[in-house]
């Protein structure tokens, strides 16, 4: 892969400008890192690049179904089948009895499957990546916005990128190496 | 409305200065003073539950007929408070209230350590607590497993739930402001710490997408809990025979009792939080009108529930039953607590249809203690004086409390404080990042309008 | 097999577990209290561990087999062995089997072959076997306090002859073996005295007899044949020598087939409501010394004698009809032992002018040696004037016992040689020079009479646990002897050189035929004595100064010889329901008056003797009198004993010991401000409008058989039917016939390794008996009418406690049994809440392991030694029932209708109790369901019990309101 | 100037980048750490130094069963004859053991400790090797009045040295054998010999083709065990 520009911006609007100007030049994978959830950068950024929704809500649901099948499963299983003491002349398979920790169960494993999948989808259980530590990219949990730009092909390439984001509007571009 | 919920319109950099300095604008003597007085009610707590445990419960006031006390009261008294919090984070949340917002973090944060000390009593209060997993299903030689037709298992199983997806949902919220707090903390050493909480969280957007999305599930999962879990809970009594506690009017009882005490207790707790840490811009008196209006609204379902049973007491014609709810509660033993809870849980709340109630804290404050007291009382009545009269006259018997279940109430107050305090030094009080996110909505619509 | 038990070794004074001769297991009752640290360990230390057997597993290399070294022939361990012996009391045997597990005794259960018992026994039966194991008992004699050897002791006496002024002090005797040693040591020592003395005195009934009949006799009741019985004073189904006989004849005269049978009617006239009251179909509350009037007023009316008694309306009605209807029927009257001589005299004057004697009262010599002997009176005379140099007291108390005005302590100081034998030290004990220790009936050898007169067998389950000597041997030793040996006496005497028939008579327990037949005695009276007998009492100032002391043995502890016993201490007694002590039994009207109420602490002041009680009101109750019971704040005997209750033996006047006047002893009783809480098991003694236990009179019963119809029959459900193919376990209980005796409660104690909790374990609502008799009173204007419902678990079909436990630790056994399984309760005491019945017991406490060794001997090995922390109840006897599973299933067939009899069915008195198998039908179990009176209790809960009552029919004469 | 804001960034991370490896392994040690007290115990209640499986105890007396049972084909019953009327099998008293041996080897050294306890009346302290809790009532008579071979739970005594448990005496592995029998094992018919010890009795008993009916009965209620 390739060294990379960050971008540092002063809020939502210049980034978003900056976004559709790269996206006009073609550039493509574009990637922006935020203080909080903007939904217009996102927007922008959606048509720069074409991201996708989310794919967490569908596996959540299959957690939710899986976990409470499995509860009533092994309920069935440990009180109406392996050994179906009579408990106050209650029938040993009981549905009624059972739908409380079917519910809670399945409600448990989804949202252990929505915390965990967060964390995985979001790439997020590590301490540290190759943007962090970049001197000034802390702003990004404070107030800046910053955007990535991959740059590759001739070598005046990022000298060119960084001018274009300046012009559009970046406080200050700086060239970041990936070590190898 | 929205302008009445941020005061002043501060730049990201101040807010994020007054959200996040909570953490390292060093406290005062007083603050050693509050860790003192509440570490020291949670040691009693410890060496109580210890006492308990090696003598056996005897030295609780339980007996037969009434074999379940102040356990289980405080186990429902706690619950019940717990409720409010992820009442205000998730529900509040699906529902666009701008104004959860400054204050949601502080109730998930009670919910937890409410819950954290009610599940000390399910545990406590069994005759054999070092035999208490034999509640879960694991692969045993005895080939014996639980008995899921009973309400306890139900219990065990909805409020680890609820535990557990409070706290999934509490930390999910927390995780920006920990970056924050890793980016941001004056001193190398605490930026290390944060940092390892923090997952490695850097703003990426397509982070923000699936964070988003798991959120809002988060939400809409715990939603339903809310309702849930004091319903199940209401079960460990409505599906039994005792007179007082054989009714079907308990679940959406307790759950409106719940919410109304959780209200409570945020109320208890905002208010002093607020002063502290000069939070008024943020944490306004629309927040604290809202909570109190919530807390009439559920009083009065309350209220509601209490009418229910008296009819229904007389409707049944039932001989034990009614004299359970008309004749043992009103003027059999421990009737004091009968009164306070009706003048608590009834009266009370009636003075929020007043605005000054509502929105002066001198007067809310004491309020919102009276109607915690209130609730626990309500516990009591539902639980103690119920079984001090069923059926059989001739084991009635009258419940009298030791110095170990009051000792052992104390300690859990002293321990819930205890951690509330360290929540308070430790994390954002207020999520900064969602402050943000409304502030800009704000800004926005403002500038859109004008 | 009842036989003769040999070879049985003697049991260690120390700690059974070191025993070699006990293999572990059966000398340790199951428990898991000796692993239960290891399991809470294990399981607090490594979270979830723990699986079942774990903790057995730990334990396995520590735990030893010892076999015998050489095995009894009819001892094979696990199977347990029965013996047949006799208790005596006061001088009359009731028959016994006795079970032993590896040789040591662990329940009392009645012989029915013998007359007194019919299988049945009493609360004092089902506990004396604790007094064996009692860890205080004296381990040898004593002299002055320190240790010496009694053979030694023993060979002094029997070689020093004649001794001058030689004095014996002993309980009533009725051994025949007994007779011939008194005889011998009156040859050996000329002027050897024998004096009698039993706190609870019958002189009066044999001085009635004398006075009518010119001698001593002994009545012989016939309840059982009796239309109309009158009780004056007389708690013939509870307190009297014959008591548990008396009951199942009574019984027998009451139980209702159908609402046709033929029912007796009981009269009752007593200062306080006794069981036998409490079943009374006209209870007349009356001061013990109005008796005597309303004897005479009876009398006077059967000899349509102008009556010139000044009775109160209420009395007159009542005499009124208990005349009418003793006349009419074939009727019997009875006299309470404490009344005087003339009462009984009445009494014996009415059975005869209506003809009772010959067909409902018969007459015998008395069973006991020399009933009119030197009592304690005499004694204290002859100390006195200094012609006492050796007294020789034999389990008798009378420093404890005896009147205040009697000073006997001061008395004893003034004998120069002391002798004291007891089973355990009480307080005369404490004060004689020697003391012997007294072997425990089921470790003696002996021999005593019934109280019709059959001579009943005592044998020993185990070999003496301590040096002692039985009261045989001790004679004998005065009668010369120098190495007593009681099995060699009574061989002599019954053996006759057949040992087969020695081994019959030991197995039966009774010698056939040795009753003396009874006769009817021509009367013998005075036109003067019967003039002075008739005479109207001397009116008694009345007014609220004069109030009445009643002095009634106590059911619990009888005259304070069983204060040693747990069990009995914490026995909720019939009416009050008090445990652990007495209190002043008042009539509400005389509370009232003395400005009193229920724990309020009063002075009782008679002479110069003054005792604390608290009060306890008892609505039928009669006024301006209060019953005080005896046996209790004993300071010098067991710790169990010692400083429960209030010894009220000190306001006992000497004339009438039974009862006190205000005009005789200047009775005061004044409230001292001061409250002090009686350990009751039941505080509310009404229904509150509930039909818990329902009740009818004759006329309503046969006019409505099925009154109780809305108490039983299922109610719909959408659960599935219970009933299937296995035996089905059921009991039936009748409340008609239960008097509240209680023996029950012990009997279950007993079997089923039942743990005391003491005083404020009882206060705090903590008592653990899993059989208890709540009995509800209801106040009909002038007459209060109890009913005894005992209730244990209803083993319901459909148990409200079962589907609330959360690990299964309670649920339902194919056969219908209510299965609580204690090493798998966790404690939620759910199923406590859930119960409606609230039969279910909760260890707070430890409460077994504090136990002291030699008491664990007791131990039922069939049945596991609950911890701390689970929950208990009612089983239905399981280990009983399992057990003849065992026997049926290695047999082949099937059990038997009456093959298991629970604990509490074989000590009620009166069957009361039945239990069985649905199935079986004919059996008294199954007939008594199909009765239109049988009833469940909240039958309205749809809990379905097995245990279904019989409602109480009273049969109240008409002419009475 | 361009090439000042274009030189090559140095990063200086809070953290070194290896220690996201470290990071995660730490995680998952910690669930490690969470799960053991779980699953550790029940791995150790399913080991053999739980149940006390396969232990030869030392015995005070180095009784070998291979001679009693296979060479002198001495029954089980002759010296644990309670084993046919009571709950407890029972270990026979010294008194037994002198029946044969005041006869033969009354002179072995190896029986001085019998010898002993026979004349100074002083039982033997054997060690136990079979042991259910105390809580658990199990009743030897019923077992084999029903056919069931004492090799079945203690397994081919015969062929030890020293006696060993072979069966895990769990609870579940009571059930399970009780399952299989529900109740409808015959009573021993007259013409089998009392229980044997041959292994390939009791073989059957297992390799019976049973139907598992789960349903409760008489022998799976929990009172047919704990009372």
């Amino acid at each position: 892969m390739a060294d990379r520009l960050l971008a540092e911006f002063e809020d939502e609007a210049a980034i978003i400008a900056a976004i559709r100007r790269l996206g006009d030049e073609g550039y493509g994978r574009l990637e922006v890192y935020m203080p909080f959830s903007s939904q217009e950068v996102e927007e922008a950024l959606a048509l720069a690049t074409g991201a996708r929704r989310s794919r967490l809500p569908l596996a959540i649901f299959l957690f939710g179904i899986g976990g409470a099948s499995a509860a009533y499963f092994l309920q069935w299983l440990l009180v109406g089948y392996l050994y179906p003491l009579d408990a106050g002349g209650r029938p040993p398979h009981f549905p009624l009895a059972f739908v409380i920790i079917t519910f809670e169960m399945g409600v448990l494993a989804a949202s252990l499957c929505a915390f965990f999948g967060t964390l995985i989808l979001g790439r997020l259980v590590r301490l540290t990546d190759d943007v962090q530590g970049t001197p000034g990219f802390e702003s990004v949990t404070g107030d800046r916005f910053w955007l990535e730009v991959p740059v590759r092909g001739a070598s005046d390439e990022p000298e060119r990128t960084r001018r274009l984001l300046i012009d559009a509007g970046a406080l200050r571009a700086l060239r970041l190496e990936v070590p190898r | 409305m929205s302008s009445r919920l941020l005061i002043g319109r501060p730049s990201d950099a101040e807010l994020g200065e007054q959200l996040l300095g909570t953490t390292w604008r060093p406290g005062g003597r007083g603050w050693r003073i509050a860790f003192l007085i509440t570490g020291g009610l949670t040691v009693l707590l410890i060496s109580l539950i210890t006492y308990t445990i090696g003598t056996g419960i005897g030295v609780w006031g339980t007996m037969i007929p009434v074999a379940w006390a102040f356990a289980i009261i405080n186990f429902v008294w706690w619950i019940g408070i717990g409720h409010a919090g992820t009442f205000i984070s998730a529900i509040l949340y699906l529902f666009e209230q701008g104004w959860r917002t400054s204050i949601n973090r502080l109730a998930e944060a009670m919910t937890l350590f409410a819950v954290l000390q009610a599940a000390i009593f399910p545990v406590l209060h069994l005759g054999r607590p070092w035999f208490a997993y034999w509640l879960f299903p694991y692969p045993s030689q005895m080939e014996v497993w639980p008995q899921v037709k009973s309400a306890l298992p139900w219990d065990a199983a909805a409020v680890s739930t609820y535990f557990t997806v409070s706290l999934l949902f509490w930390y999910l919220g927390l995780i920006p402001d920990l970056a924050s707090l890793r980016d941001h903390a004056p001193t190398r050493r605490r930026r290390f710490i944060y940092g390892l909480f923090a997952f490695g969280w850097n703003g990426k957007a397509t982070t923000w997408r699936h964070y988003r999305a798991g959120y809002l599930l988060l939400a809409g999962l715990a939603t339903p809990l809310v309702l849930s879990v004091h319903s199940v809970v209401s079960s460990d009594f409505a599906i039994a025979l005792v007179p007082g506690w054989h009714s079907t009017i308990f679940p959406p009882y307790f759950v409106a009792g719940a919410i109304f005490s959780g209200f409570a207790m945020v109320l208890t707790l905002l208010i002093p939080v607020r002063a502290v840490f000069k939070l008024h811009n943020v944490i306004t008196e629309k927040h604290l009108e809202n909570c109190a209006k919530l807390t009439l609204v559920t009083g009065l379902i309350v209220a509601y529930g209490y009418i229910l049973e008296w009819f229904l007491a007389w409707y049944s014609g039932e001989t034990a039953e009614w004299y359970e709810v008309w004749v043992a509660r009103p003027t059999g033993p421990g009737l004091v607590l009968f009164y306070l809870a009706m003048s608590c849980n009834v009266l009370v709340p009636q003075l929020f249809w007043w605005k000054r109630a509502r929105t002066k804290v001198w007067l809310l404050w004491p309020l919102s203690l009276l109607i915690n007291l209130g609730m626990w009382s309500e516990r009591f009545m539902i639980i103690v004086q119920s079984l001090e009269r069923e059926y059989l006259p001739s084991m009635w018997g009258d419940y009298l409390p030791t110095w170990v279940d009051l000792g052992i109430l104390l300690g859990t107050l002293g321990f819930f404080t205890f951690l509330f305090l360290l929540f308070l030094r430790l994390v954002p009080i207020i999520s900064l990042s969602e402050m943000r996110d409304m502030k800009h909505e704000i800004v926005h619509r403002e500038r859109g309008h004008g | 097999m009842t036989h003769r038990p040999r070879d049985l070794r003697v049991l260690p004074a120390g700690d059974p577990a070191e025993d070699p001769e006990f293999p572990p297991g059966v000398d340790e009752p199951p428990s898991e209290l000796d692993r239960r640290a290891v399991m809470k360990l294990l399981a607090a230390g490594a979270g979830l561990a723990g699986l079942g057997s774990i903790a057995a597993c730990m334990e396995a290399p520590s735990k030893r087999i010892m076999p015998r070294v050489v095995e009894p022939p009819e001892l094979t361990p696990g199977v347990p062995l029965e013996y047949a012996t006799s208790m005596v009391l006061d001088g009359f045997a009731t028959g016994l089997v006795v079970t032993a597990h590896e040789a040591r005794p662990t329940k009392v259960e009645g012989n029915p072959d013998h007359p007194a018992s019919l299988g049945a026994t009493n609360q004092l039966h089902q506990a004396s076997i604790l007094e064996l194991y009692d860890p205080d008992r004296p381990r040898g004699a004593l002299e002055a306090g320190v240790p010496t050897s009694l053979e030694a002791l023993l060979r002094s006496i029997a070689r020093r002859a004649p001794m001058p002024g030689l004095w014996f002090l002993l309980h009533p005797q009725s051994s025949p073996l007994g007779a011939d040693l008194i005889d011998r040591v009156r040859a050996r020592h000329p002027t050897a005295r024998f004096a009698w003395y039993s706190a609870v005195d019958r002189r009066s009934v044999y001085q009635g007899a004398r006075r009518v009949f010119g001698r001593p006799l002994e009545p012989q009741y016939r309840f059982d044949l009796a239309d109309v019985i009158v009780s004056l004073d007389a708690d013939f189904l509870a307190a009297m020598a014959n008591s548990v006989r008396w009951s199942r004849d009574f019984a027998n005269r009451r139980r209702l087939r159908t609402p046709e049978d033929r029912m007796s009617r009981l009269y009752v006239a007593e200062p306080c409501p006794s069981p036998t009251g409490s079943l009374a179909d006209a209870a007349l509350p009356a001061r013990p010394a109005e008796i005597r009037t309303l004897a005479a007023a009876i009398l006077a009316r059967l000899e349509g004698r102008a009556d010139d008694h000044a009775l109160s309306p209420r009395h007159e009605r009542w005499t009124a009809a208990a005349a009418a209807d003793l006349r009419a029927g074939r009727g019997l009257v009875v006299a309470g032992d404490r009344q005087p001589a003339e009462v009984h005299a009445l009494a014996h004057l009415i059975n005869a002018a209506i003809g009772a004697n010959g067909t409902t009262v018969a007459f015998t010599a008395p069973a006991v040696i020399d009933p009119l002997g030197p009592g304690l009176s005499e004694l204290a005379e002859e100390i006195r004037r200094g012609g006492v140099q050796t007294l020789v007291i034999v389990e008798a108390n009378p420093v404890y016992s005896a009147p205040a005005a009697l000073d006997f302590a001061a008395l004893l100081a003034r004998v120069p040689e002391t002798i004291c034998s007891a089973v355990t030290h009480h307080e005369t004990s404490r004060r004689c020079r020697w003391f012997i220790p007294l072997a425990h009936y089921l470790e003696s050898w002996g021999d005593a009479r019934a109280y019709d007169g059959t001579i009943s067998m005592i044998q020993p389950l185990i070999r003496p646990m301590y040096q002692s000597a039985t009261l045989p041997e001790l004679l004998a030793a005065f009668a010369g002897t120098e190495q007593p040996d009681t099995h060699r006496m009574l061989l002599d005497r019954y053996e006759h050189g057949d040992p087969l028939a020695w081994q019959r008579l030991l197995q039966r327990g009774v010698v056939t035929g040795s009753a003396p037949r009874g006769f009817v005695p021509p009367i013998q009276l005075t036109a003067g004595d019967r003039q002075a007998l008739v005479a109207p009492t001397p009116a008694e100032p009345t007014g609220d100064a004069a109030i009445e002391l009643a002095f009634a043995p106590s059911h619990a502890v009888y005259d304070g010889r069983f204060a040693g016993i747990s069990w009995l201490q914490e026995m909720p007694k019939p009416i009050d329901k008090i445990t652990w002590g007495n209190a002043a039994l008042l009539s509400p009207a005389t509370a009232e008056a003395l400005g009193v109420g229920d724990d309020d602490v009063v002075r009782i002041t008679a002479g110069k003797a003054q005792v604390e009680l608290p009060v306890f009101v008892v609505p039928g109750h009669a006024d301006r009198c209060a019953t005080l019971e005896l046996g209790y704040g004993r300071w010098a005997a067991t710790p169990t004993a010692e400083g429960v209750g209030a010894n009220v033996y000190p306001l006992r006047p000497l004339a009438t010991p039974a009862y006190a006047t205000g005009a005789q002893a200047g009775v005061r009783i004044e409230p001292t401000g001061r409250r002090s809480r009686l350990a009751r098991t039941q505080e509310h003694f009404t229904q509150y409008g509930r039909d818990l236990a329902p009740t009818a009179d004759l006329e309503t019963y046969r006019a409505q058989p099925d009154f109780t119809a809305h108490l039983w029959g299922d109610q719909p459900t959408w659960l599935p039917d219970k009933r299937h193919g296995t035996p089905q376990w059921a009991m039936t209980i009748d409340t008609m016939i239960c008097s509240g005796c209680s023996a029950c409660v012990v009997a279950c104690q007993a079997e089923n390794n039942v743990p005391v909790v003491g005083a404020d374990g009882v206060r705090r609502n903590r008592e653990m008996h899993w059989l208890r008799i709540d009995t509800y009173r209801e106040d009909r204007g002038d007459r209060v009418e109890y009913v005894h419902q005992p209730m244990l678990c209803q083993h319901c079909e459909m148990a409200p406690c079962e589907y609330v436990c959360p690990v299964y630790a309670t649920q339902h056994s194919p056969d219908g049994l209510n299965e609580m399984i204690y090493n798998r309760c966790i404690g939620t005491r759910f199923c406590s809440n859930n119960c409606p019945y609230k039969v279910r017991r909760f260890n707070f406490f430890d409460y077994t392991e504090p136990t002291p060794a030699p008491l664990r001997l007791q131990y039922n090995p069939n049945v596991t030694v609950r911890a701390r922390g689970v929950m208990e109840k009612c089983t239905y006897c399981v280990q009983r029932i399992r057990s003849a599973e065992i026997r049926a299933r290695k047999a082949n067939r099937e059990i038997q209708p009456g093959e298991v009899v629970t604990a509490c069915q074989q000590a009620c008195p009166t069957g009361a109790i039945q239990f069985g198998q649905l199935q079986h039908e004919g059996t008294e179990m199954v007939e008594r369901r199909k009765q239109a009176r049988h009833y469940a209790v909240l039958h309205d809960l749809d809990t379905r019990p097995r245990t279904a009552y019989l409602a109480k029919i009273s049969n109240p004469n008409p002419r009475l309101p | 100037m361009p090439c000042k804001s274009l030189c090559r960034t140095t990063v200086s991370p809070l953290y070194p980048r290896w220690s996201n490896t470290v990071y995660r392994a730490a995680i998952c040690l910690l669930v490690l750490m969470l799960a053991s007290p779980i699953v550790l115990p029940m791995l150790y209640v399913r080991s053999t130094y739980n149940t006390n499986q396969f232990v030869p105890w030392a015995q005070p007396i180095d009784f070998d069963h291979r001679h009693h049972v296979r060479d002198d084909g001495i029954e089980c019953l002759y010296c644990h004859g309670s084993a046919e009327r009571s709950a407890n099998a029972g270990v026979p008293a010294t008194s037994v053991c002198m029946g044969c041996h005041t006869q033969i080897w009354n002179q072995s050294p190896l029986l001085e400790v019998v010898r002993r306890s026979y004349f100074s009346g002083t039982p033997i302290n054997w060690k136990r090797v079979h042991q259910v809790p105390d809580f658990v009532y199990f009743n030897h008579s019923v077992h084999v009045a029903r056919g069931i071979d004492c090799v079945t739970c203690h397994g081919d005594v015969g062929a030890m040295a020293r006696v060993e448990q072979v069966q895990p005496l769990t609870m579940g592995w009571c059930l399970d054998c009780h399952r299989r029998s529900q109740g409808t094992s015959p009573p021993r018919p007259p013409a089998l010999p009392a229980p044997t010890n041959s292994w390939s009795a009791s073989v059957g008993m297992f390799a019976k083709p049973v139907a598992h009916d789960r349903d409760v009965t008489l022998l799976t209620t929990c009172t047919a065990c704990h009372r």
